[in-house]
């Protein structure tokens, strides 16, 4: 602390030798009175930032599907509820709190999911979307939503266009190979060196959410030609 | 059970919250002067951070729905206050116990790793079970960073320090070592 | 866990003991004058009792014990007191001290007998006459001998002990003293465990003597226990606590003496003198003395008076070398470096090392590396390196709580420290500050 | 007053063993095979990154460390063995800010020799790592000439080196496991793989090790208690999945690990003092070492497994402090 | 208490008694967010608000809040403080937002805040409380700038990165120093900072102790 000590001189408050009982009262009172005032602030506040705030997110979610599903004109949100996917929920359950995919449309024409899933990368979690068309098992494309990951090593699988740009097209289960040693296979993702651990993760979140996705997703096609 | 370690091993050395996070480092800088001292504040972290795991898994789920924007402010008070009344029945059960570690507990109910714990807790979505393993894990890895660094510093007393770096720039150098030490843990049990 | 003779831990410096381990020993001519410091022995100092002026005879006490744990001292050649004054001590500083210009023709022959003779007395008149001769342990400390034969009737003693060890290098008294006077040392035992009412006697020689062993072995009485027993070549051998650890197996603990495990401790050369006073009825006022090292011309194991200038021994023994460097009182491993050749030998000097500056140890000190080696010298188990940076900041009381006073200054840690860091002495000043903070 | 003309100093008078230069020196000495090797094995390329790392180190004790500090050979050690703990081909200015910093940071700063806390070389590496991780991964093959230089060791002071890719390849660590490929036992133990300079032979390190311990110049018990602790877990996870762990012989003889345990945790002023204490250090080390490398994210866990140690030392001295002469059971009190 | 003028109210918090770098307060985001000066500015000016902000509302109540309960008062009002904030820059700059992460809410716990409400603002009349908030404020800025600066210059070699105003300083061959905007730099950094702020210090006091002998001299001489 600097040259003002609690309590002491002329300018600080007299060191209120008051007795107690008053003073719960007086404590409670304060407390609610502050937290009330400040309560009614808060939702004000909230009241004026929160549809930016939403709207920011859903640009943010809008912009990933338009990236890895390739600019569709829509998307539905599907929520994988009671072990299938669903658009509609029924009432009383809360959608924010189901895992959600998205399926776009072109020309009225679903043209693909777009997933996101995450997994512990090389520091910490890695977040990930990307587009899957179930028709032709192929990948459109994928985003990295969020890494902590070495900047210059590990944040190349989002930097680096040469590993972004490989998994339009590829088909899953991918497979890492080290760089030189493909063969050309459409499964096959280059690793990137000295990030080996970080791009092996996203190929494993793809693989893990695909595996576990694609049985709702051949039911939910089945429903949806229906 | 995998995810329960990873959170755990995670928040004890991989991401440990001193080193990596830079939360708590009052507790870090005060009272790492003594092995002793920092074993005792380490064992309050630990007990702190779980009941504050508690705390913000409960508003989470059943209060901060309704009214997300007092977020901030329920976790202060709810912990502050919950502690408080953990504090004042360990007096009552226990007072070789207070002794040993209640006089901590004030120092640390509003300090900004206990608040972060409740908030990565909550931006990660962790369950009951995931919040309790990584309240345990973020409390070792303090008492662990506590530890090392109040043993390297009664060490370093002895040492024969040039006059520009004593005090507070040893201390920020040598945890700097420390966090470069810990870079060795990346990655562990993440994947391959 | 110490296996057969000998202990854990400890050095193992250069023995250097050829210059004089065959040389016989010989009585050197009475010097000009004598100064005998009233503190010769640990304890009290004694009371002055003659004044300047006076004549004295050989063997006349000038000085009387204060107290019981304190000693006479005998004026060590007939002559005149000239003054009484402070001189030069060996240990470093001034101290009381009587100077007597000896007689120039005196015959400084034998007298009436001044100590009586010990077959016809009881123990306790023993020990009363061996307190009146003034004798004190020869190994060192000079702790009255007196004291360590009147144990409290509490603790038990079962053996004595012969610390024949002499470990420090260069010094060959104990040695030569085995070798030439054996019964004298085997009388000297009969008259301590008669003192002590004890029926075990051991002798610890280090193995580097065999002739001493051999000597002592061959003169063994046979109506008595006593053995001797050939123990580990390694300093420090011969402190007391590591001998008994050696023969009995028994550790002192810290804080206590030797007689709290059932042992009394006494050096050879103390032993032997005992039986001298008896025999020759003169109280303590010579004793042998190894003048050695390299920077001596004729080293010697010499029957020295009491008192003697370091300037008259040198010259009986051919003088220094050109190159003569450093003079220790004692071993080079405990003893005190002197600064002026006018300091007197004391009852307590077991030798004097003269060295050059090859022996010496290099001066320059660098940081402390940690290397632990001082910790794997260390006979009592102290954390030398610690105590040492406690010692660099002065933190002295907590060097206590690291039992700093069980540090018995042996050296060995500075011996081996290879950054020369002079351990021992930091401990024996921060001893020094902590008794004297103590008695404050 | 009679002015002395001799020495007066403190008992004891005589001195055992050597000095601290000395052994520093001596030390240097015995790592002169050791860069030999990394020579052969990498041509000119090893010396200069050797030789601009000891001058980073070197020239930071001068400038900024106590007068005549660089006559006891510590600084000089640092270098070197900070050196040979980098990859071949690394830009000589990043070597020679690894040595500033090791020096600098690791040293001085804690007040010189036998003050510090951490490994200066490992401290000097570990900060080059984290700056410039792309760089220390980078591992090159042999060339056809011995005489070509094996990465772009000239690349100006703060500027990134050029990467010829097919120079590049793996340590053995790293095939095991980021490609779950095994390397030779004898290509391990002769040295003739890819990694950092000292990473090449085991051999020559081990028995440079055994000649400072036997003068006494380090302390056995923590090579020892490293090897020991490495073999018998990797041995046993081993025997448990042969195909998922690697044997006792690749751990040992892989990587840093015989560098590391010979030359820089047995560094003696950041390992415990007590014999104990080395028992537990270096049953750490083996500990963390088989940790990081089979369940961490790196390919080579030595030199941070050292440096956690190290952190760790002021607390094993502590806990294993030496118990006191007759403090056993050894006494009868009457 | 001792008076102070305005002047010293302002500027005191600036540097000779700088929160982070002197009085070791307020660490935590110092070293969290200050990987890129961007960062480090919007770290910086959140404060700056919740810190006015607090300050004024604390030392107008200053009469109604009782004492026992004054810290929690102060933590309520601080709390609502950031939360403001954090919604702000969150519907304001979202990107930034995100970066700062939980930084933002951390503000609440940031004891600098805490400390200059129980040691200045609820003892003070409004206007110099406002003073030693803006002079606090314009401190921990600065500190969080510098902090910024070093790591962001040296890890990537760019000034400003993030934003319009972005100055590659190097070229483009620089090679980043990674560690600095790494955890360890963060340490690093402020240690060096630090030990830098030593240095001068001690050269300084050094030239006193120097100086001061012959001015003596020198005013005695002119007596
Ligand atoms: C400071 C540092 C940061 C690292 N960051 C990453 C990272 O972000 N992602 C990753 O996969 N590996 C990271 N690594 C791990 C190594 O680069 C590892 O050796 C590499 O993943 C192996 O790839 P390679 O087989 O191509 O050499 C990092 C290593 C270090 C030393
Ligand atoms: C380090 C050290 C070494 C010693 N070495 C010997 C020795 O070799 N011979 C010996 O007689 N006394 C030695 N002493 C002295 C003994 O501890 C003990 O005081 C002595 O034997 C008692 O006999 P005294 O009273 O007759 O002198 C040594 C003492 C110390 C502290
Ligand atoms: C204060 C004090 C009291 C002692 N009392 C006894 C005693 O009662 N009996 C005994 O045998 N030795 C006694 N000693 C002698 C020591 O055990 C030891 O022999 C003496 O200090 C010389 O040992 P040193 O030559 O190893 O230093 C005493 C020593 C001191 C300092
Ligand atoms: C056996 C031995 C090993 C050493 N190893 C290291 C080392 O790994 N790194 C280092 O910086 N210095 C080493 N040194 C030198 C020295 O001890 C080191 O610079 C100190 O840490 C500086 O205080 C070593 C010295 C010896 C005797
Ligand atoms: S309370 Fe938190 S923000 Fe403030 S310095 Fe302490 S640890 Fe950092
Ligand atoms: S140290 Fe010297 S005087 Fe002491 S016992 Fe050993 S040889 Fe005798
Ligand atoms: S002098 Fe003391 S500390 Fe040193 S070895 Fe001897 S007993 Fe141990
Ligand atoms: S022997 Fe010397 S350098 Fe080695 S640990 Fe002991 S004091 Fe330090
Ligand atoms: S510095 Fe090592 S003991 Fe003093």
């Amino acid at each position: 602390m600097s040259d003002v000590q609690p309590g002491s001189g002329n300018g600080g408050p007299p060191p209120a030798p008051e007795p107690p009982e008053v003073q719960s009262f007086r404590l409670l009172r304060t407390l609610a009175v502050a937290g009330a005032i400040a309560g009614f602030v808060l939702v004000f506040v909230y009241e004026a930032t929160q549809p930016a705030i939403l709207a920011y997110k859903a640009e943010v979610l809008r912009q990933a599907i338009q990236e890895v599903l390739k600019a569709p004109e829509r998307y539905d949100t599907l929520y994988v509820h009671d072990g299938r996917l669903t658009a509609e929920l029924p009432e009383g359950v809360n959608g924010d709190e189901l895992e959600q995919i998205y399926l776009g449309y072109l020309d009225q024409q679903p043209v693909g999911f777009a997933i996101a899933s995450e997994k512990a990368g090389f520091q910490d979690i890695i977040k990930v979307i990307y587009g899957y068309d179930p028709r032709t098992n192929s990948l459109l494309g994928m985003k990295v939503l969020e890494s902590k990951e070495t900047p210059g090593l590990g944040d190349k699988i989002e930097k680096d266009s040469s590993f972004v740009n490989q998994f339009d097209g590829s088909e899953p289960m991918l497979v890492g190979v080290k760089r030189g040693r493909a063969t050309g296979d459409a499964s096959e993702i280059d690793i990137i060196t000295g990030a080996t651990i970080s791009s092996r993760t996203i190929i494993d979140i793809i693989n893990l959410s695909l595996e576990r996705l694609t049985p709702l997703i051949e039911n939910y096609g089945e429903v949806a030609n229906r | 059970m995998g995810d329960l370690m990873w959170i755990l091993i995670s928040a004890m050395v991989v991401n440990n919250f001193t080193l990596f996070y830079f939360l708590g480092l009052c507790p870090f800088m005060g009272v790492s002067g003594r092995v002793y001292t920092a074993l005792r504040m380490g064992a309050a972290n630990i007990f702190v951070l779980t009941i504050t795991s508690l705390c913000a898994w409960f508003l989470n789920t059943f209060i901060l729905p309704y009214a997300p924007f007092l977020r901030l402010i329920s976790f202060i008070v709810v912990i502050a206050s919950l502690v408080q009344i953990v504090e004042m029945t360990i007096k009552k059960i226990s007072p070789t116990l207070f002794r040993q570690m209640g006089i901590y507990l004030p120092l640390i109910t509003t300090n900004c790793a206990i608040l972060g714990l409740a908030i990565f807790q909550t931006n990660r979505g962790y369950g009951f079970l995931q919040g309790m393993a990584f309240a345990v894990g973020a409390g070792l890895g303090l008492t662990l960073a506590l530890v090392l660094m109040a043993s390297i510093r009664e060490n370093t007393e002895l040492a024969d320090i040039p006059e520009v770096a004593k005090g507070t720039a040893l201390i920020f150098i040598i945890a700097g070592c420390l966090s470069l030490a810990f870079m060795g843990f990346a990655g562990l049990l993440s994947s391959t | 866990m110490s296996t057969g003779f000998t202990f854990r831990h400890g050095v193992h410096p250069p023995e250097l003991k050829a210059l004089t381990e065959a040389v016989p020993i010989r009585r050197m001519p009475f010097p000009d004058e004598i100064v005998l410091p009233l503190q010769q022995h640990t304890g009290k100092p004694a009371k002055i009792i003659v004044r300047k002026g006076d004549h004295v005879e050989r063997g006349d006490k000038i000085a009387a014990a204060d107290g019981f744990v304190s000693s006479p001292v005998h004026a060590s050649a007939a002559g005149t007191v000239t003054d009484i004054a402070l001189w030069p001590h060996p240990d470093g500083s001034y101290a009381e001290s009587v100077r007597i210009a000896v007689e120039p023709f005196s015959a400084q022959a034998a007298r009436p007998r001044l100590v009586p003779k010990w077959e016809g007395l009881s123990p306790k008149e023993m020990i009363q006459a061996i307190q009146d001769a003034g004798v004190v342990g020869l190994g060192g400390a000079a702790f009255p001998t007196h004291v360590k034969l009147s144990p409290p009737k509490d603790k038990a003693i079962d053996t004595v002990i012969l610390n024949g060890c002499e470990c420090e290098p260069y010094l060959t008294t104990d040695h030569r003293t085995m070798v030439e006077y054996p019964e004298r040392v085997q009388l000297g035992i009969r008259i301590m465990m008669r003192c002590l009412g004890v029926d075990r006697a051991m002798i610890g020689i280090e193995k580097n003597k065999p002739d001493a062993i051999e000597r002592m072995e061959a003169t063994l009485p046979s109506d008595i226990d006593v053995t001797v027993h050939p123990v580990t070549v390694k300093y420090p051998q011969g402190a007391e606590k590591m001998l008994i650890d050696a023969l009995l197996g028994r550790q002192v603990p810290s804080g206590k003496l030797p007689m709290d495990v059932g042992a009394v401790v006494q050096n050879v050369a103390s032993v032997a003198t005992i039986a001298e006073v008896f025999e020759t009825g003169l109280p303590l006022i010579e004793r042998i003395v190894t003048v050695t090292g390299r920077g001596i011309n004729n080293p010697a194991n010499l029957i020295v008076p009491v008192g003697t200038k370091i300037r008259d021994l040198l010259d009986v023994c051919g003088g220094l070398t050109e190159n003569a460097y450093e003079i220790v009182f004692g071993g080079p491993m405990m003893g005190a470096a002197q600064g002026n050749l006018d300091t007197p030998l004391l009852k307590g000097t077991t030798g004097v090392v003269v060295l050059t500056e090859a022996d010496c140890k290099p001066k320059d000190t660098h940081p402390c590396i940690r290397c632990g080696h001082c910790l794997d010298a260390c006979p009592v188990f102290l954390n030398p390196q610690l105590l040492g940076r406690l010692a660099m900041v002065a933190r002295y009381e907590e060097m206590e709580t690291h039992d700093l006073m069980d540090c018995m200054l042996c050296g060995c840690c500075s011996y081996t420290c290879p950054s020369n860091i002079p351990l021992s002495q930091l401990f024996a000043i921060a001893k020094i500050a902590l008794r004297t903070h103590k008695a404050a | 007053m009679i002015r002395p003309r001799f020495l007066v100093t403190a008992s004891p008078h005589l001195g055992g063993g050597d000095s601290t230069p000395t052994i520093m020196w001596s030390v240097v000495m015995s790592l002169v095979p050791v860069v030999a090797v990394a020579t052969y094995y990498f041509g000119p390329s090893a010396l200069l990154v050797i030789a601009a790392a000891t001058a980073g180190g070197v020239l930071t004790e001068y400038w900024f460390g106590p007068k005549k500090a660089l006559l006891d050979g510590s600084a000089a050690i640092t270098g070197v063995l900070l050196g040979l703990t980098l990859p071949p081909g690394l830009p000589l200015w990043m070597a020679f800010v690894g040595g500033v910093f090791g020096i600098g940071f690791g040293k001085l700063v804690f007040g010189g020799l036998g003050q510090n806390v951490f490994n200066p070389a490992l401290l000097g590496r570990a900060f080059v790592q984290a700056a410039f991780p792309v760089a220390m991964t980078t591992w090159s093959t042999a060339t056809a000439n011995w005489w070509s230089l094996r990465g772009d060791n000239f690349a100006l002071p703060l500027m990134s080196p050029e990467v010829v890719d097919a120079m590049t390849g793996a340590t053995p660590l790293g095939l095991m496991k980021f490609e779950a490929t095994g390397t030779e036992a004898s290509a391990l133990i002769m040295g003739s793989v890819g990694g950092s300079l000292g990473e090449t032979s085991g051999i020559v390190i081990l028995v440079c090790g055994a000649y400072l311990a036997l003068r006494k110049h380090l302390n056995w018990r923590i090579p020892i208690s490293i090897f020991l602790t490495v073999a018998l877990l990797a041995g046993a996870l081993h025997l448990l999945d042969a195909a998922r762990y690697p044997s006792a012989v690749f751990m040992l003889f892989s990587g840093g690990l015989m560098l590391g345990a010979v030359y820089m945790a047995t560094d003696m002023v950041t390992s415990p003092v007590t014999n104990v204490g080395c028992w537990i250090f270096g049953f750490g080390i083996g500990l963390l070492v088989v940790i990081i490398r089979l369940w961490g994210g790196l390919a080579e866990g030595v030199m941070y497994a050292i440096l956690l140690m190290n952190g760790l030392v002021p607390f094993i001295n502590q806990a294993t402090q030496p118990r006191l002469f007759g403090a056993g059971k050894k006494q009868m009190v009457t | 208490m001792r008076e102070t003028t305005p002047q010293h109210d302002l500027f005191r918090g600036v540097w000779r008694e700088n929160p982070v770098l002197i009085q070791m307060l307020g660490l935590c985001p110092a070293l969290a967010v200050t990987n890129t000066v961007a960062n480090s500015i919007a770290m910086g000016l959140a404060t700056f608000f919740v810190l006015c902000g607090s300050s004024f509302l604390v030392s107008l109540l200053k009469k109604f809040i009782p004492h026992e309960v004054r810290i929690s008062t102060y933590i309520l009002i601080i709390a609502s403080f950031v939360t403001v904030a954090d919604m702000t820059l969150e519907a304001t700059v979202p990107e930034i937002h995100k970066a700062l992460g939980a930084f933002i809410a951390l503000i609440v716990v940031n004891c600098m805040i805490l400390g200059r409400q129980e040691a200045f603002a609820s003892k003070r009349p409004i206007g110099r409380s406002m003073l030693d908030a803006v002079g606090t404020g314009v401190g921990f800025f600065i500190a969080l700038l510098m902090m910024g600066t070093v790591r962001e210059v040296i890890g990537t070699g760019t000034f400003l990165t993030g934003t319009r105003f972005e100055v590659h300083l190097f070229g483009s061959s620089y090679e980043p120093w990674v560690v600095m905007i790494l955890p360890p730099g963060g340490f690093l950094t402020l240690g060096f900072i630090l030990l830098g702020l030593n240095w001068i210090r001690h050269r300084r006091e050094q030239k006193e102790l120097l100086g001061e002998w012959p001015e003596g001299v020198r005013k005695e001489k002119a007596a």
